[in-house]
């Protein structure tokens, strides 16, 4: 049911002076994600800005990058973006072997891949399942993070933590497939798959839930880009880009998937909606990655020989890859010492954020919140 | 109860002499203490604590069981530990409306028992205007509310108590457009009145009675959620939009209040529901025993009303919430034009439809909801073996 | 008629997530009942990899530092010192603070003995901070020294083999 | 409470303390508080494998109404000042519980320029649960090593003298 | 299109003054602090070029060489091609145009890098720290950033209880 226009257009009459409010969402309201806030000028329930405030997790990852040395700073990265660590494990070992001309062994390589999907289809879950939960229905979410469980069995027997891995190296992974863990992997997708159609016809199709994503926030083409929007968030916005397919990297050439793009189904291209539905497509492509890379993992070494006292020669390097909130880059400025002289992380969240300034105007408090869910916001990424 | 009475004050009664307004005066109050603290306490403190358990088994989960047996007495810790809890009033609220606000809340919904049929016997008043004195008392609720969100003096609960307002008072009109057509089929508005208009069977019910009754009890049903501030309609409350709405600033023994108000109000729902469509404390005749009739009727009642609060913590656990644009839409432009169809229609039915093919429509209605029901029962299925299907049993972690 | 197609649409979607969630009344909770409701303890059903609380087998510890040198917060001290007289390894101090650890397990990869290791423990939780710190060595003890060919002594031999089989699995892709 | 707490100690008194204790430990609703990556830990600690509304814990959204606040994460200069609001807008009794290393001591953030070394530099804590972040289970564990603490409260009876003038101050 | 190429392009439009190719790491274009917004402008908008999309935007401290560089990397979505902008600032005195108009993903970019490195956007609609609060002294990501001690009333540092 087409629940009333959208128009929110207030008409008053003449003479009757309003008051303009001032929220302050956050830093602790229960749909911010952790620790973001929202600066709300509203006229009663519609919104005139919303501006966002960061920084209330800035936990200076990146200056402690310049301390602690690159063997030293894996496990940091894993708390860049706590959703999904593996991609930014793979991140950090990326540039530096880029940096010091490293080659990664090609079991290495599909081990990282393995990993990178297994939590890139976790991250998707919290995703979609918070922003069930911020559009009020709670069911979606626990249900999201049930499977996130299995998930996290899988990759606790394959690098012994549940969130923060720490599970590559410079120059390949630290720890081998334990054996047995293949079948284990496939008969977890066996389960998934089915599962995410049940999600679909819990939640994703439900009127009332179309409804309040539906034309809410559109973005288009050429204003994600603008504001250098990544990942889901510019994909939903019809941009057919996906950093594994347009500058592969890692051994993603091998296998065969597509990129889902938000078609506007449900009403325009680029809305709430596009964004939640490219991450429930993604987590189906991920699953088609996953067996066609669990199928056929290689033998050999998993870790190349890397010094201890690991000096890349001075230049800088900056890589590119898709994380599950999107293109994410590293950005490593070496002096040839033992530590990193710089490290830049360049995150989808933190880009993400700064749009909603612009599209918030005028939409519903309402709509806030599923704006802010839609782009998948995590709060340390944005900060750092 | 009138018999009761009369029978009390009657010769050689307990309470022989005494006139018998006044007996009936007490004998009400009484009842009524009874009613409020041996049934609306453990009832709504019971509710919310099914709630959570119905709520987690949706959720995969098994909800609170540490707290006494299965946790059937984690009502009353919450009570307890809410009562003792420190009572904030914030400097900058409204002293006096914010300690009242609370107890409105609460009379607006126990008021509402006065009038309820537990059985034929069993009711406080039979108020010969039953239903219409609900909505009018429900509609204490909104003062309540919107007392508690102006006088916290915080953006989110006042925001939160004119959303409530802006709800309740919108669907106080498709609410009572829907229960029109059952008081012209049964000409009266006490409720048992109603209740002696309908019978045991299915097909008794107003429920089945025609197609109009059949739409006007959704209608009612979904208004009356939305006036108990119900998922999909909880905005005034909604903790992920407004951290928790009007009782944002309330903490202790006043959110204890509204606590209660909103679990009890639940059941007050399924006894309105019950009474207007599912044919009230209607047993079939068994025997003649008054005592053992009063029982048999109070427990038809009490399952039928508590299947209908079931139904709205399923439905809770199920459906998003949605946008206030859209409940007002939904309400003006749904749910308003259906009823006012509804109302014309049971009229022209009454008029046009002979007393013979009455009986046929209201088996073939009857026979339709089963079939709804088997319907459903289908896709549950499916929704089962689809998951079992591929579901290979193989579960990682031994413990599960 | 969008209008009537609306509410066809609402009520189909409705319902078909009613049943699925329906169907949940007549699924398993998969909720484990820790702590006490569970057949076997919790840390039993770990695996292996498991980067739980940390623990040292002093009888194999070399005191080599390794494990000091390669954490990142500096959340391992060890006070090993050369005694004059024997010329042996005293480790006078091994103390690990658990409320600082962050569980990456570095420290355990360099291990060349695996005496310090992670287990499946993962109940710590404490009320002061002081009793979060576990200090391994009560008395000064002397430092493991490797022997050439295979370990003599019996009571050393199985802890030695312990440590021996969680290097090859944990720290197997080790660096140097 | 300041008012009860003048009687005398009585098996009665013992035996109320007790039950109401047991209430408060019953019903210890926790803060919606997420602050870093423990917030996620915190999330799955309430969600279907680890149920922490068995022990009738339940999140609110608004600090006047919850019992417990789950320092989940890395607090940070700027947010420690809010935190410390939102501890004084909890009403009495309120508990905390640090979750995580970061909120134990700063943990492996103590590198770092902006961060609050530990939660209790703030607010006073009352359990601290090791990990980085802790398991569900390891949560469950410190909310119950907190229920025990919770048994020990006494409301009714008298305190002795030094207490009673360490509550003073 | 390599960095090579576009490098020509540029200095056939604008001269060796304001570009110079700089191949020390990863090939990038060193360009004039000066007239960074008219090298952007031109990237952006001519069509062999493209470049649509600033992609990361960043600033390094080299206090040795009394300079702060920022890099920008740059991504066009049209064209697929990549490019690397270096521009030195002075370090006493760091200020710079601010290219937002050309890419409105600038605004919080170089936010950042004020807020942590203390460059200074000339023209930048909203300069504020944004990741540290308001009332924080210093630009943390130089080299001789001295940590405070304190910070209303909560000490930065901690004891080691080992």
């Amino acid at each position: 049911m087409s629940l009333g226009g959208y128009d929110v257009e207030v008409q008053r009459p003449g003479g009757l002076a309003t008051e303009e409010m001032t929220l302050n969402m956050g830093p602790q309201h229960p749909s911010t994600h952790g620790v973001l806030r929202f600066i709300v000028k509203a006229d009663g329930e519609v919104m005139r800005e919303a501006i966002p405030d960061v920084g209330y997790l800035h936990r200076s990852i990146e200056k402690i990058a310049e301390k602690v040395g690159y063997h030293g700073f894996m496990p940091y990265t894993d708390r860049v973006d706590y959703v999904a660590a593996m991609p930014c494990n793979q991140g950090w070992g990326m540039v530096c072997e880029k940096l010091a001309g490293i080659e990664v062994p090609r079991r290495a390589e599909y081990c990282r891949v393995i990993a990178v999907e297994l939590n890139r289809i976790a991250s998707h879950l919290l995703s979609v399942g918070s922003m069930g939960m911020d559009i009020g229905a709670y069911t979606p979410f626990t249900h999201a993070l049930r499977e996130r469980e299995y998930i996290n069995d899988l990759l606790e027997e394959l690098c012994g933590a549940r969130l923060t891995f720490n599970y590559m190296r410079i120059g390949g992974v630290a720890w081998d497939l334990p054996p047995d863990w293949v079948p284990k992997a496939v008969a977890f997708l066996d389960r998934f798959e089915p599962l995410i159609d049940e999600y679909n016809a819990l939640i994703s199709y439900n009127k009332i839930y179309v409804e309040r994503l539906a034309n809410v926030a559109v973005i288009s083409a050429a204003e994600a880009i603008d504001y250098n929007l990544v990942g889901p968030n510019l994909r939903g916005s019809g941009v057919k880009y996906d950093v594994r397919k347009d500058m592969p990297y890692s051994v993603y050439p091998e296998f065969e998937f597509d990129v889902p793009i938000g078609t506007g189904e449900v009403g325009t291209v680029g809305d709430c909606f596009d964004r939640y539905i490219v991450r429930i497509r993604e987590m189906n492509q991920s699953c088609r990655i996953l067996r066609q890379a669990l199928a056929g993992v290689p033998e050999g070494p998993v870790l190349t020989k890397v010094p201890r006292k690991f000096k890349p020669p001075v230049g800088d390097a900056y890589i590119r890859l898709e994380s599950a909130r999107g293109d994410m880059g590293w950005y490593c400025v070496s002096d040839g010492s033992e530590y990193p002289y710089r490290v830049k992380i360049r995150t989808g969240s933190f880009t993400a954020t700064s749009i909603i300034d612009k599209v918030s105007r005028g939409v519903m408090l309402a709509d806030l919140i599923a704006i802010v869910a839609s782009f998948d916001l995590v709060a340390p990424e944005i900060d750092r | 109860m009138k018999q009761l009475v009369l029978q009390l004050t009657g010769e050689g009664g307990l309470l022989a002499g005494v006139p018998y307004p006044l007996a009936a005066a007490l004998a009400m109050l009484l009842f009524g203490a009874i009613v409020v603290f041996v049934f609306v306490l453990p009832v709504a403190g019971v509710t919310s604590w099914l709630e959570r358990r119905v709520w987690a088994r949706i959720q995969s989960r098994v909800g609170p069981n540490r707290v006494g047996p299965q946790g059937f007495l984690q009502w009353l810790a919450d009570g307890i530990k809410n009562m003792l809890k420190e009572d904030i009033i914030p400097t900058a609220a409204d002293r006096i409306l914010f300690s009242i606000a609370p107890y409105l809340v609460v009379i607006g919904f126990i008021a509402t028992f006065a009038v309820i049929p537990f059985s034929s016997a069993l009711v406080i008043a039979d108020l010969n205007i039953g239903i219409l004195y609900v909505t009018a008392v429900t509609g204490l609720v909104v003062v309540g509310v919107l007392m508690a969100g102006w006088a916290s003096n915080n953006k989110w609960s006042l925001l939160g108590g004119i959303r409530s307002a802006a709800q309740i008072v919108s669907y106080e009109i498709p609410a009572a457009l829907s229960i029109f057509p059952i008081v012209l089929l049964t000409g009266t508005l006490s409720m048992q009145g109603i209740i002696q208009a309908q019978g045991w069977a299915p097909w008794h019910w107003f429920l089945f009675h025609n197609p109009f009754t059949f739409t006007a009890f959704f209608i009612f049903f979904v208004a009356a959620l939305a006036e108990g501030n119900r998922t999909p309609f909880d905005l005034p409350e909604a903790e992920s939009e407004l951290v928790a709405g009007f009782c944002t600033e309330y903490s202790g023994m006043r959110y204890l209040l509204f606590f209660l108000a909103e679990w009890g109000n639940l059941y007050v729902i399924g006894a309105i529901v019950t009474t207007l469509f599912l044919g009230g404390w209607q047993v079939p005749h068994v025997t003649d025993n008054p005592f053992v009739l009063a029982v048999l009727q109070f427990g038809v009642f009490f399952l039928k009303s508590y299947f209908w609060v079931f139904i709205a913590m399923w439905v809770r656990a199920t459906l998003p919430r949605v946008r206030v644009d859209q409940l007002m839409s939904l309400c003006w432009l749904y749910m308003v034009p259906i009823a006012i169809v509804n109302l014309v229609g049971t009229a022209i039915w009454m008029m046009v439809v002979p007393a013979g093919l009455d009986r046929v429509v209201q088996m073939l209605m009857t026979l339709g909801g089963a079939a709804i029901v088997v319907g459903f029962f289908g896709r549950v299925r499916f929704h089962l073996r689809r998951a079992k299907l591929r579901d290979v049993d193989y579960y990682y972690n031994p413990i599960i | 008629m969008g209008y009537f197609r609306n509410i066809k649409e609402t009520v189909a979607t409705i319902f078909e997530g009613m049943s699925v969630t329906f169907s949940h009344f007549m699924r398993r909770p998969y909720t484990v009942q820790y702590p006490d409701r569970v057949p076997i303890r919790i840390q039993d059903t770990l695996p292996f990899r498991y980067r739980g609380i940390l623990e040292v087998d002093l009888e194999i510890c070399t005191g080599c530092l390794a494990c000091e040198r390669a954490c990142p917060i500096d959340c391992i001290v060890i006070d090993a010192v050369k005694d004059k007289d024997t010329r042996q390894m005293v480790l006078k101090r091994f103390d690990i603070d658990i409320a600082k650890c962050m569980y990456c397990g570095l420290c355990s990869e360099p291990c060349p003995t695996g005496s310090i290791h992670h287990t499946s423990e993962f109940e710590g939780a404490d009320y002061s901070l002081e009793s979060m710190l576990r200090r391994f060595v009560k008395t000064p003890v002397v430092a493991y020294k490797p022997k050439k060919g295979p370990e003599t002594d019996p009571e050393v031999a199985p802890i030695l083999d312990r440590g021996m089989a969680y290097l090859t699995d944990f720290a197997a892709g080790g660096e140097e | 409470m300041s008012l009860l707490n003048t009687m005398p100690e009585f098996t009665v008194t013992t035996k109320i303390d007790e039950m109401l204790n047991w209430t408060r430990k019953s019903s210890l609703w926790y803060m919606l508080f997420g602050l870093a990556c423990c917030a996620i830990e915190m999330m799955q600690t309430g969600g279907p494998r680890s149920d922490l509304d068995r022990f009738g814990a339940v999140p609110r959204a608004t600090p006047r109404q919850s019992d417990l606040m789950i320092i989940a994460g890395t607090l940070t200069l700027k947010m420690a000042l809010r935190t410390k609001v939102l501890y004084d807008q909890m009403p009495d009794p309120k508990y905390v519980i640090s979750m995580g290393s970061c909120s134990n001591c700063g943990g492996l953030f103590q590198l770092a320029y902006s961060v609050c070394d530990g939660v209790d530099k703030v607010i006073p804590v009352d359990v601290y649960v090791p990990g980085c972040p802790p398991r569900p289970e390891s949560l469950t564990e410190g909310l119950l090593k907190l229920q025990e603490k919770m048994m020990q409260e006494k409301w009714l009876v008298r305190r002795g003298e030094d207490e009673s003038v360490a509550a003073q101050a | 299109m390599d960095a090579a190429a576009i490098f020509e392009r540029l200095q056939a439009r604008f001269g060796d003054a304001v570009v110079t190719f700089d191949s020390g790491g990863e090939p990038a274009v060193r360009v004039n602090p000066s007239a960074i917004f008219q090298v952007c402008e031109y990237l952006k908008t001519d069509p062999a070029l493209g470049f649509d999309c600033l992609s990361n935007q960043s600033g390094v401290d080299y206090p040795k060489r009394n300079d702060i560089e920022v890099v920008y990397h740059l991504y066009s979505y049209r064209v697929r091609h990549a490019c690397v902008l270096k521009v030195s600032v002075a370090r006493d005195n760091p200020t710079m145009p601010s290219v937002w108009r050309v890419w409105k993903t600038a605004i919080w970019q170089e936010r950042e890098i004020f807020d942590l490195l203390g460059v200074v956007f000339e023209g930048h609609p909203d300069l504020r720290r944004i990741l540290l609060p308001e009332d924080w002294v210093g630009h943390p990501l130089r080299k001789d950033f001295v940590e405070p001690t304190e910070y209303h009333g909560i000490s930065t540092k901690r004891e080691s209880m080992l």
